[in-house]
């Protein structure tokens, strides 16, 4: 479907294309969060804890669970503490909403299938991702609960400790390709090659792999996740800047946290694996195979995520913040100055 | 689109920002208004960039953005280091240690 | 790319933070269409535990500061990268160095600040 | 604190988790497929009303006083021909409050004529508090969930005491 | 506004509604005493798996739960807390009381500090017997629950009456418990 | 019932008031409850902990949210319902509970159970223990943040609560011991089970260790935290596990042997360290060297009754008896007075896990928020043990 | 009344609105978040104005981080959750004459001098061309800006630590 609305875009009038592109990322949000959650939190988590996970809902493996959990939230009530400040209180999902939903704008998932591809694509997603901490402020704030304040301290401070190693991780692949847009980035993909043997182009992955490394740690910070999810750590905060959240309020946070989780993938796919791109397809063929590329791709990368937030314990805080100041971070910049040299002297 | 339209928004954005820096006496706040006022001068900076063709404008709007970060980190400071000395963030109570 | 396709791809850019505020206004809309509202004396008591909330509110930690202050200083320094990182071709060696002194000035900092120990704790 | 980053640790732990991936789940799927507890299990309590005496033994003994006994004296024909006419007591109420009941199994234990077994059954929640109260015939249909007495480990002396 | 309680919610969108609530019990998780255990084996053991009913125990704060399982035994000193952690859950909530002390008291029938029963305190939705009951004993408890759900009235749920069962409007006319009795 | 907004405000301002009263103020401080619901405190421990940023001043364990009343209770009961109360003070080793209880009682009627008893007890009792310590390595998992651990502490329980429920008839409360003897034999194929079992416990144990014990990330989080110096720990009378991680060799199991321990040979494994992770290591060897106790007791199990002579109605002569043992949880003491009626005059309880939450207000000063927890979750405590 | 003009309008107003709300409203974390409005709104009018990158810059530094940074002081100075009245001193009016007073003087001055000159966006600054006139015409203040924020950086950390 979105195919067809792509090759057809030049005769489709201008209007009409914006209100497709807006719903079809409209329905992409809550939907990739349903994925993700359901394959990987619901699914994956209970396999690897021989469980089964959801089975009932549905019928057929627990399919339903998720919109069911959906559904269910849209009949809570919704709650707000009496202390707390209602109008701060209440915009800040919509914050942390937003920034995730704009990024989804700017990746490319086929040569022509792109919201929009800016010139400064990657630079501009950077951007817009990092407005959720004043989201995640607000909201800590508002609650008037100590945890949530707590909470939301934590998870600032971590989100902009990690937004750096994320910058920094990206920078590397923007020397490589020596443009911002993501589909730039992709094309310097498919068309480079290393040291000359260009058979598969060059994922930046193979050469960038230490800002591959850094880029998935940062990324997995920036979601929350174990082991660096001391700031919704559930055993200590109770939830973090999300404790006094109700019904559907709280449902947008969940459904940012894992739509940003498959945004960032989406990010890390297109910059180190080659995005849409895969070698042998071009033209249509890439329009219609390329976002089954890229989700495939996307997935590898979440599996990672969840394989390792299932896994490992969570770091503290201060462990946390040492581990991005006093290694990510002088790797990053060390990464940067090496791509250079490399890059200036060949 | 006028050029007037983005100075004149700037002064106005300036002025609001010279009242704050007056009127208020939090410290965080004075800092705030500080930081309208250097917006306002950015906008003019990037506005006659385009005006004159000229990319320099736009160079100095992301030095000007440097110098307001490296302004609020270190008035932050003095805040916190007030507030921690006196226990309030307000600068009027700050003259007591004159004299 | 022209001005005006430039602005085009921004009015989109616009739409969509309409859009999604919109569907977040519009679904809220739905669930007060079907959701409960039932008072109760402790629904709207700050939850602490289940003791009653005590006060002493709102403090934080300095070191939270000082994260962010380091935060802010890479970030400018990132921005300043980033068009380097467009030109490293072209600026060559020249820009090389001159980019390396800035990370090296900047690195410099971050290396005070971990021998004056304020990345550690206590 | 020094973080040292080693992969060992690390990478141990994924494989553990990788691994539980691939290996089927151990879950019965409660509502559709039932596991059996042990004989043994202390699920519910069965009564043969026939052999209950009225000797209130068992509510004595209870801890939670949560067996409610009531009856009365009835003439019964003589036991011999021609002996004299017995007085047995009539069970005109039994009742256990399962809400109440701390599933201890003295009375089991207590009761001399073997009137009260152990079944392992355990699905007979409510919504209402008052349904937990089963009566003498609620108490009777779970006899038949009774299982047999098992047999003992070797080495072990005499039959099973346990109902 | 409050379509629910005013009845103008369509048949079919009743039952998508009473579906999804039914399959998506968050529950909180707070454990008392012995009880509370046998609870998290009934959520945490491979070998039971609660959320396979699509029962999650995902929230540790009541303002995102459900479900309450009330697993053991209250205390006066308890009561307060469990009665305002009920009351910070937001509307439709769900009580499960959970073995002997939960329902009235157990074992410590007769001592001077137990609260002898939660639905002195609360509503509870379903009771389930046992000292402690096996972790199937609480997942035939919340069968027994969902399948209420399932048929439960939602204008009076909404109102925060225990689950009714039955046909719209007919509970208005009969005694609560007779209603409250007949389901199952 | 509809609320108005002054009302509420009302009913808030007056809450805050006292609490207010409650606690005393200073001026930096934050003051956090923690618990009595909350994810970190096993059920209704609440700990008042006074903040600056996000180091502990001053920590406030607050208890009795869980108190029933059991001593007075006692005092009530005769005693085979005494024993079945018992079981329900530290759920998680309900078996190990009843033992030193029953002693007590045997002692003052002069009574002894009989060899095979005996050995049954024993490895009731270490099957108890196991089935408490995986729960622990399991949930010491997921009070540092790994959500996994958890599940297969969970779900190698099960097999030990199967074996228990298979010869006791309950899962939690066995209520299985009687004064002179076992209520009964075990049942048929019971032997070959549990040692089929064993090697499941073993196997659970080679789980932990790969997936958290060597784990870096679980070394950062625990190395170091909570340190408890042997002396420190003997005077506020921490014990079991918790001692033996801060290098004190004492276990009453070969200190004052009692059931069958004498005749078995094990190791005390103690650690140096004092640590979280010392405390978790040490539970690790001990869940081992249980399992390796249960097999070597199994294999010398006696032939015989399980009871011995007792009257019917058991009525306990004048006196008195103290009577402590090595629980999972630490040294379990019961003082039992008797006067000669059917139920015990005055019991009184020492309970492992009060004592060693006593030493939380000297532990927790000066931790981080975080380390709390992983304190909290490595001293493992049962609440119900705690205020009984 | 082109698009640009349009989005400019609804720009101008909702900064100026939020900017006087900046200063005037009595709640400091309020006025942060006016704060944020009135830089997105900034954000805004470089990107109408084809200074892309800048304003990107302006999201990623201004409020992506020193907003932040603000916040967090605002959090460290106790903000109170409620409006307090103790945030501005007792010059409000003389404060207000003299601002409103620039205003006029300013707004008069530019529309003398401008009059009915045009801004006309002609070609999309990413942010290669900044790069070439950075590295081009202005390499000192380049490093002169690194020097600065090490300077500020050392500042705020020997005035911010704890001195124990
Ligand atoms: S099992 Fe125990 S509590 Fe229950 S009825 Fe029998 S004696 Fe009473
Ligand atoms: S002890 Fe047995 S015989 Fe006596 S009343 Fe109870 S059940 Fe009946
Ligand atoms: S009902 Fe029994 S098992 Fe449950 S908490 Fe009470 S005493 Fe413990």
């Amino acid at each position: 479907m979105t195919a067809a609305a792509s090759t057809l875009a030049l005769e489709i009038p201008w209007g009409v294309l914006l209100g497709a592109k807006v719903m079809i990322i409209l329905t992409l949000l809550p939907l990739t969060a349903l994925i993700l959650g359901y394959v990987f939190l619901m699914k994956m988590m209970a396999h690897m804890q021989s469980r089964l996970g959801p089975m009932d809902p549905g019928g057929f493996h627990g399919w339903f669970q998720l919109i069911g959990d959906g559904i269910k939230f849209i009949q809570k009530e919704d709650v707000m503490p009496a202390d707390a400040d209602r109008r701060v209180f209440a915009l800040a999902p919509m914050i942390i909403l937003i920034s995730t939903f704009v990024v989804y704008a700017v990746i490319p998932a086929g040569p022509r299938l792109v919201v929009e591809d800016l010139e400064v694509g990657i630079f501009f997603a950077l951007a817009v991702s990092s407005l959720s901490v004043i989201g995640v402020l607000m909201a800590g704030w508002a609650s008037s609960n100590k945890f949530a304040l707590l909470g939301a301290l934590r998870a600032a401070g971590q989100l902009i400790a990690y937004e750096l190693p994320l910058v920094l991780a990206v920078v590397g692949v923007i020397m490589q390709a020596g443009t911002m847009s993501l589909q730039g980035i992709v094309g310097a993909q498919a068309n480079g090659e290393i040291f000359g043997w260009g058979a598969v182009g060059n994922p930046f992955v193979l050469t960038q792999a230490v800002g591959f490394v850094l880029f998935l740690a940062a990324a997995q910070a920036e979601l929350t996740q174990t082991p660096f999810d001391m700031p919704v750590a559930e055993s200590e905060l109770v939830a973090g800047y999300q404790v006094e959240y109700t019904g559907f309020r709280w449902l947008f946070f969940q459904m940012s946290e894992y739509a940003t989780a498959f945004a960032l993938a989406g990010i890390a796919a297109t910059l180190f694996l080659g995005g849409w791109y895969v070698p042998g397809v071009e033209g249509t063929a890439a329009d219609v195979l390329g976002p089954l590329v890229l989700f495939a791709k996307i997935m590898a990368i979440s599996f990672v995520i969840f394989w390792v937030r299932f896994t490992y314990p969570r770091f503290r805080e201060d462990q946390l913040q040492a581990m991005a100041w006093k290694y990510l971070i002088p790797l990053s910049l060390l990464n940067i100055l090496v791509t250079g040299i490399l890059k200036v002297v060949f | 689109m006028l050029l007037n339209q983005y100075l004149i928004l700037a002064a106005v954005l300036f002025c609001i920002g010279v009242y704050g820096v007056l009127a208020r006496r939090h410290a965080v706040l004075v800092l705030m208004s500080v930081e309208l006022m250097l917006n306002a001068v950015n906008v003019n900076l990037v506005a006659f960039s385009v005006h004159l063709r000229e990319i320099s404008g736009q160079v100095f709007a992301l030095f000007v953005i440097t110098v307001a970060a490296a302004e609020v980190g270190v008035g932050l400071a003095i805040v916190l280091l007030i507030y921690r000395n006196m226990a309030s963030p307000y600068l009027d109570r700050v003259d007591s240690m004159k004299g | 790319m022209s001005y005006s396709e430039y602005s085009q791809s921004y009015l989109t850019i616009a739409v969509l933070i309409g859009a999604g505020a919109g569907m977040f206004g519009l679904m809220l809309g739905l669930a007060r269409l079907v959701r409960p509202t039932r008072p109760q004396l402790d629904k709207y008591v700050t939850y602490e535990s289940g003791s009653d909330p005590i006060g002493g509110w709102g403090q934080a930690n300095v070191r939270y500061y000082i994260y962010a202050l380091l935060f802010v200083m890479f970030d400018v320094e990132a921005v300043f990268i980033f068009p380097w990182a467009l030109r490293v071709d072209s600026l060559g060696v020249f820009g090389l160095v001159e980019v390396g002194i800035f990370i090296v000035i900047l690195a410099l900092g971050l290396l005070y600040a971990w021998r004056k120990g304020v990345l550690r704790w206590v | 604190m020094p973080l040292q980053i080693k992969t060992p640790g690390l990478i141990k732990g994924l494989g553990v988790t990788l691994r539980h991936l691939f290996k089927p789940a151990v879950t019965v799927q409660y509502p559709h497929e039932r596991e059996d507890p042990p004989q043994r299990a202390r699920g519910v309590i069965a009564l043969k009303e026939e052999n209950c005496t009225v000797c209130m033994l068992c509510a004595r003994e209870c801890p939670d006083w949560c067996i409610y006994i009531e009856g009365h004296k009835v003439k019964a024909p003589p036991r011999r021909a021609g002996g004299k006419p017995r007085t047995v007591s009539a069970l005109d109420r039994f009742d256990i409050d399962y809400a109440l009941c701390m599933y201890c199994g003295i009375c089991v234990e207590v009761c001399p004529f073997d009137a009260l077994f152990w079944t392992p059954e355990y699905e007979y929640s409510e919504p209402n508090i008052a349904d937990l109260l089963h009566d003498k015939g609620k108490l009777g249909a779970w006899m038949e969930t009774v299982p047999e007495p098992q047999p003992l480990e070797v080495g072990a002396e005499g039959p099973s005491k346990w109902r | 506004m409050g379509l629910v309680e005013q009845g103008k919610i369509p048949k079919p969108l009743t039952w998508l509604m009473n579906y999804s609530r039914k399959y998506s019990l968050w529950m909180y998780q707070w454990g008392l005493a012995c009880c509370a255990i046998e609870m998290g084996a009934a959520l945490a053991s491979p070998r039971y798996d609660m959320m396979r009913l699509g029962v999650i125990p995902f929230p540790a704060s009541p303002r995102q739960a459900d479900l309450i399982v009330v697993s053991g035994t209250l205390t006066d000193k308890m009561a307060p807390a469990l009665k305002r952690l009920y009351e910070q859950m937001p509307d439709p909530k769900y009580v499960i009381s959970m073995g002997s002390c939960a329902n009235c008291g157990g074992p410590y029938w007769d001592s001077y500090s137990v609260t002898k029963g939660v639905d002195q305190i609360i509503p509870v939705d379903v009771y389930i017997p046992g000292c402690p009951p096996r972790p199937e004993a609480l997942l035939q408890g919340v069968v027994l629950l969902q399948e209420r759900i399932q048929n439960e009235e939602m204008g009076p749920r909404w109102r925060g009456e225990p689950i009714i069962v039955g046909q719209p409007g007919a509970h208005d006319h009969l005694p609560e418990t007779a209603v409250a009795v007949s389901s199952a | 019932m509809a609320v108005t907004e002054q009302q509420q405000q009302a009913f808030i301002g007056k809450h805050l008031a006292e609490a207010q009263v409650a606690v005393e103020l200073q001026d930096e401080d934050m003051v956090l409850n923690i618990g009595p619901q909350h994810p970190a405190t096993h059920g209704t421990l609440r700990v008042v902990v006074k903040l600056d940023g996000e180091r502990v001043v001053a920590a406030d364990p607050v208890i009795g949210y869980m108190h029933r009343g059991y001593e007075k209770l006692t005092e009530y009961r005769s005693y085979p319902q005494v024993t079945t109360l018992i079981n329900r003070i530290d759920w998680l080793s309900s078996f190990a509970n009843e033992v030193p209880f029953i002693h007590a009682g045997e002692q003052i009627m002069g009574i002894e159970a009989p060899p095979r008893a005996v050995y049954i007890r024993t490895v009731l009792t270490e099957l108890s223990r196991i089935a408490t310590f995986l729960l622990f390595l399991g949930e010491m998992g997921a009070q540092v943040g790994a959500i996994t651990p958890v599940f297969y502490g969970f779900r190698d329980r099960e097999y030990v609560l199967n074996l228990i429920e298979a010869a006791t008839g309950g899962r939690f409360h066995p209520n299985f011991n009687r004064i002179g003897g076992l209520k009964d034999d075990v049942p048929a194929g019971w032997i070959a089970e549990t040692r089929r079992m064993m090697d499941k416990v073993f196997e659970s144990c080679d789980t932990f260790e790969n997936l958290l014990e060597g784990n870096e990330i679980f070394l950062a989080r625990t190395k170091g935290i909570g340190i408890i110096p042997g002396d420190v720990g003997k005077g506020y009378g921490v014990s079991g596990s918790n001692l033996r991680a801060s290098g004190v060799d004492w276990d009453l199991r070969r200190d004052a042997p009692y059931l069958a321990y004498p005749e078995v040979d094990f190791k005390v494994w103690t650690h140096p360290g004092g640590d979280s992770w010392s405390r978790y290591w040490v539970r690790l060897q001990e869940t081992r060297e249980a399992a390796r106790i249960v097999v070597d007791l199994l294999d010398r199990l006696p032939s015989g009754p399980v009871m011995a002579k007792v009257p019917r109605i058991i009525k306990v002569p004048p006196g008195e008896s103290w009577v402590r043992v090595e629980n999972p949880l630490g040294e379990m003491g019961y003082y039992v007075v008797s006067k000669g009626a059917t139920g015990p005059f005055r019991v009184k309880i020492r309970s492992a896990s009060f004592s060693n939450v006593s030493i939380l207000p000297w532990l927790l000063k000066g931790v981080y928020v975080p380390d709390l927890i992983t304190i909290l979750a490595s001293l493992y405590f049962i609440l119900g043990d705690i205020d009984r | 009344m082109g698009p640009q003009n349009v989005a400019f309008g609804v720009i101008a107003a909702s900064m100026v609105l939020a900017a006087v709300r900046v200063v005037t409203t009595r709640n400091v974390v309020h006025a942060a978040l006016y704060l944020v409005v009135v830089l997105g709104g900034v954000a805004g009018l470089y990107v109408l104005l084809a200074a892309e990158f800048v304003a990107w810059a302006q999201v990623l530094i201004y409020i992506g981080a020193i907003l932040v940074l603000l916040l967090f002081g605002i959090m460290l100075t106790r903000a109170p959750l409620h409006a307090s009245s103790e945030l501005d001193n007792d010059q409000r009016w003389a404060a207000a004459i003299v601002s409103l007073g620039l205003v006029g003087l300013l707004v008069g001055l530019l529309a003398d001098t401008f009059g009915r000159q045009r801004v006309r966006p002609a070609q999309v600054f990413g942010g290669g061309e900044l790069a070439d006139s950075i590295f081009n015409d202005f390499l000192v203040p380049f490093e002169v800006v690194s020097m600065l924020l090490l300077a500020a950086l050392i500042g705020a950390v020997v005035l911010a630590r704890r001195d124990d």
